[in-house]
């Protein structure tokens, strides 16, 4: 995998200069607390208190760590199923996270969504979405909402190699661009969608060209570090907010462990695997930081601990919940339900 | 009261509640510059500008994504389909954005959406041109479905659709646009959602329709009459949810239903009734609730054939003296 | 027979179907390399080969109509839904393409494709991906529907559904992957599609379902039984066209029908059935048409509330004590 | 309206020298054909012996006819609702095409398509398809069905630039790049989607550059030279033949007439249409003919009455052709129509 040989083991020089002492030990800490909070969902995932679909971003944090850091409180963030990173950078809490992968009634969409569906509409984060590219088009509309009332927001757009393939994220490029929407698209390009492989799927692996179609500029950037990622985005924020242009970035990244719960991994190598850990994100960080003389050892070591107990108390939390109550089934479906009872016309006892 | 034509009352509705409320826009293929492939879209480009009327490129899908996503900031668009025939290219972002993201997301989003356009089949379209959609859209918790009669009801319930803080899909028919009516113009005209309403009274048999069916409902009880039958006839206006308690009022006097619809048999508002009134007012029926529908075949475009699929009055007729045991 | 889980079932009939005629291939997402999202193609990409067992890009809308441009020029194209939530996104080209095509050519063309994979919620999915799918496609005229309840049927209606020469939706159910039953292992093993099968006699109440909703349906009967209530228990198996002659001999006997389905009540398969029911067997019926449905919410992630919107056997038992008016 | 100045009002000499005189003679009655054919069904229309929507290809002839010069026999063709030109190329005659207008039971559909659904299945051309874009994927399965059986057979696929924005095309061109499938895609740019100029809605105007977004060769040409049409198709139709490699064709067009029967046109100017006139396909293939020497205008004038007459006589046909039986209303639903019966579960009266 010479791929990761060329890579340098630090983070850019001149992003890691426009970034800044103070912002990267930032994104370092935020990074560090995705990482730690993951490995506790894994772990909690394995002893049965998570269950259905749950998809770590282990290895790809300093793409939407990065990118992140480049927007102000005002903008829009939306992502699909792989969300709890940008969950946790843009509104919501370890513990309401946590307590959302358990189904509990704390969770940040009180229960109802999962791993799959986190959200935080007052802050911005928009979800957490499980039909692949679906939700490109509300990005899109994210903007068009920015332009229609003037706002100023900017909107950044998540999603994986995998979706830029369904028709969704082509037909919201053109939106975009013939209508100068402020939207930032990012795809992190993680070289898998399950266990297809990026060159089996899409007939150009050069990706970012897909945007030159659209008349929208389109980069490639290195996704595993979290300044390159940042001074990237930081660009396209800007051409989104000053001059209402969309820009189309495409972040290679490395997701380091499998799709899903269940993936078995028999689409690539261990060595593959091994190889692209050498440039892992959070030691890429790390490195600079201790390099530049940003942060000692001590402090890096002590971010780490605090980190792994926001994941303790979040998982403790979490259990300690309740989850909804039962009379509530029906809630969230309707504003204003008028007629309407979730139990009408279905099954007798049923009836409220 | 104005004497108009259903596009003029739709077209009224739009424009009386774009000026009240700077929130409101239109998006879809050719309703601005090219003033609606049906018109019902007149004139306002001209009044509100193209940042309100917005003339999209043909992707139902990512249109019908760019307005969610637009309500779930708190903007209330109007999405116009050109024909409800290509809302099945946009069905996942109205289903699975649309009508879940409430649920999904705990509450925090409010989705002020309404989906409108004509729907059901029209004039020798044939079988990709000519299908009713609102059998899918009714089976979707999370939506409401309306579906109104006359010019009338039409202002007053897409005003109130375009009010309303869920999802509504809004359903016209091409072949009504230029059925004309007395129309409100009260400044705070507005209809409530969820309500049927009963557009003959009568005691012998209830006719349940809406939409353009109800006009076969209307045409079959008139002929009824000078036989001495007086049929109810029912208008559900709002198709989900469905107001059980205007029906059950009228089955307990009549006795009888038919209901009346141009969609396919299978799943339809037909069975959905019939499976309501013979569960919730089974000892009152005396006879079996009698479906007229559309024919179970993709439409096909020869103009006796597209005659033969679809419901008329003759055919409600039928079905009554079957429920009446006349011959 | 071979005792086998459903999953092998399922792969046994896709195996024996790709041995005996070259032109039946599998396409969609993960069926290669990976062996299937939920494994029921382990195997036969080393078997058959890349060209049969064909991996494609997440893209339902353009590899479902890849699928029926390939049937229409003679091939027997098999096209995995990794779910049937994703379906909606190719439900334009399976309503408008695979489905009129025959109709709108006048006949030229006959499509011979079979959409599969698993439908209906399986376990804490949430909303997106926990739905039930058939009631739309039962509306549509053109297409077949079928979701069998045990290996063996899975089997049989699978090797029939892909030589029929009518596109078929065929629904398995994730949760139903690992069931074990006994598997017919002879040569030219199909079922017939059309046809209900009597899962149980009974005499005293007739329970009507398909897919998952089987079981509960059986296990309500096991319970029943133990209180003297003999339950008759219906597997529809092909949900479009409706086997009613079965159908009417058993309600003829019992009098009284519930239903049984995981998807929404709104124009559901249990308002089909009751519609039907009630209509040709007015007479028959001693107590209304009762259907037991998945509750009419989007399904939630939290375990609790799931459970609670799911039919479950208990649901079955309060229902047929309803229409025995049993306390 | 500078664009048609720059044109010349002859075929290209090198693509009319390849394409030769007995072809270009071939080619040029088609086209005649095709627009009296066209000309006759909207006077139908007008008198309404056809209903429903009816788009004429008047304006376009060049386009399909030169593209499908370059096909054989064993080819196949799509495409959208625009397509009695298609149809009449490809296996359809003149009366059975008009008969299907006519709603009647010896139409090339039985009378059950229409306008937008003419089929001619066992000559290769597969309709006739009225959902914008949704044809495309079709296109791409007999791409698909040719490789598997490989066939040697290659797909033309035609749309118009309208229907470039839907993600179906998208999907469809990645899918023929990635599997290498012998299809040629013909966006047929006429400039408008019903009333929706080509810059109102895509944010590229020069569609063939979409092409290289999906590694794929894209190519435009002159739409209204039959002879150039030919020669780009051809190419195209080498390299799917022999490479098994798709291509993507531009052809810029112009339709004279409006999108349906119902339309007031006032999207565009009187000027720009006539202007279009100046470079009509028919026209300059006729003086192509005559410059040449290879037709004199006796014969074109000749060819031309043929073509009326064969319309009229299409008319006559069409006219006294009887209505599809109403006992038949549930012919073509199924192969094998099992349990079910079109009357099934509706009115009573209707049962049989
Ligand atoms: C429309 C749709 N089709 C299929 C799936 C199943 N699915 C879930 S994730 C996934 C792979 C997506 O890969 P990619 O976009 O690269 O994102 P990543 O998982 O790598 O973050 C698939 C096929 C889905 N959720 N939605
Ligand atoms: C999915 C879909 N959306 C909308 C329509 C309505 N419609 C029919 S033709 C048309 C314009 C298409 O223009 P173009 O693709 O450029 O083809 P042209 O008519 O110019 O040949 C539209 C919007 C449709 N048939 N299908
Ligand atoms: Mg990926
Ligand atoms: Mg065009």
């Amino acid at each position: 995998m010479g791929e990761t040989q060329t890579r340098q083991l630090l983070c850019d020089a001149a992003a890691t200069d426009a970034l800044g002492r103070d912002r990267l030990r930032d994104v370092f800490q935020q990074m560090v607390g995705i990482r730690r909070f993951e490995e506790r969902a894994a772990r909690e995932y394995a002893s049965g208190k998570i269950s259905g679909f749950c998809h770590l971003y282990i290895g790809q944090e300093a793409v939407a760590t990065g990118a992140l850091a480049a927007l102000e409180e005002r903008d829009h963030v939306i992502t699909a199923y792989r969300d709890h990173a940008h969950a946790l950078l843009r509104g919501c809490t370890p513990r309401d996270t946590m307590a959302e992968l358990f189904g509990k009634v704390t969770g940040n969409a009180r229960g109802r969504g999962g791993s799959m569906h986190m959200f935080a509409a007052e802050r911005g984060f928009h979800g957490g979405h499980g039909i692949v590219g679906a939700h490109i088009p509300l990005a899109t509309g994210f903007g068009w909402a920015s332009r229609y009332e003037k706002r100023g927001e900017v909107t950044l757009c998540f999603f994986g190699e995998g979706a830029l393939n369904q028709g969704a994220f082509y037909e919201s490029l053109n939106l975009a661009s013939l209508w100068h929407l402020p939207v930032v698209y990012i795809v992190e390009n993680n070289r898998y969608a399950m266990g297809t492989a990026l060159e089996r799927a899409s007939a150009v692996v050069d990706l970012y060209k897909k945007a030159e179609g659209f008349g929208m500029p389109g980069v490639a950037v290195d996704g595993m570090d979290v300044a390159k990622m940042w001074e990237v985005t930081n660009e396209a924020v800007e051409r989104a907010r000053k001059d209402m242009r969309p820009t189309f970035i495409e972040a290679r990244c490395y997701r380091y462990r499998g799709h899903s719960m269940s993936d078995p991994q028999k689409y690539r190598s261990k060595e593959e695997v091994e190889d692209y850990k050498q440039v892992d994100p959070v030691l890429l960080a790390e490195r600079t930081l201790h390099e530049r003389g940003w942060a000692t050892p001590e402090e890096t070591e002590a971010w780490d601990e605090a980190a792994q107990e926001a994941a303790t108390d979040a998982a403790e939390f979490a259990n300690d919940s309740p989850q909804p109550r039962l009379e509530d089934v029906g809630e969230y479906v309707y504003k204003t339900p008028m007629q309407w009872r979730p139990t009408e016309a279905t099954t007798p006892h049923r009836r409220d | 009261m104005a004497t108009m034509s259903f596009r003029e009352a739709l077209n009224a509705a739009l424009d009386e509640e774009m000026a009240r409320d700077p929130k409101v826009f239109l998006m879809g293929e050719e309703v601005g510059q090219y003033q609606g492939a049906y018109k019902v879209s007149q004139g306002l480009l001209e009044k509100f500008g193209a940042d309100r009327v917005v003339d999209t490129p043909i992707t139902e899908l990512s249109f019908a994504g760019v307005g969610i996503g637009s309500a779930m900031l708190g903007l209330r668009p109007i999405i116009e389909m050109m024909t409800f025939n290509f809302s099945i290219l946009a069905l996942d972002q109205i289903i699975n954005n649309a009508a879940k993201m409430r649920l999904m997301s705990g509450g925090q989003y409010t989705v002020p959406i309404v989906f409108r356009g004509p729907n059901g089949p029209a004039h020798m379209l044939s079988a990709q041109h000519s299908q009713a959609t609102e059998s899918w859209f009714c089976n979707i918790p999370g939506l409401k479905v309306v579906a109104p009669s006359t010019p009338n009801d039409g202002k007053g319930l897409l005003k109130a659709a375009i009010r309303d803080d869920d999802p509504v899909i809004f359903l016209e028919s091409e072949l009504m646009y230029n059925m004309k009516g007395e129309v409100s113009d009260a400044a705070d005209y507005v209809l409530p959602l969820g309500k049927c309403d009963v557009k003959r009274a009568g005691k012998d048999v209830t006719l349940i329709s809406f939409s353009k069916g109800i006009h076969h409902a209307l045409g079959a009880a008139e002929a009824l009459a000078q036989d001495g039958v007086e049929a109810e006839v029912i208008d559900l206006m709002t198709l989900r949810p469905l107001d059980m308690e205007t029906i059950a009022r009228s089955v307990k006097k009549t006795n009888r239903v038919v209901t009346v619809e141009e969609g396919w048999p299978y799943g339809g508002i037909g069975a959905e009734l019939a499976y309501r009134i013979q569960h919730d007012l089974f000892d009152y029926l005396d006879a079996p609730v009698t479906r007229v529908t559309g024919l179970d075949v993709p439409m096909p475009y020869a103009e006796n054939l597209e005659e033969l699929v679809l419901p008329s009055p003759r055919d409600v007729i039928l079905a009554v003296n079957t429920v009446m045991y006349r011959s």
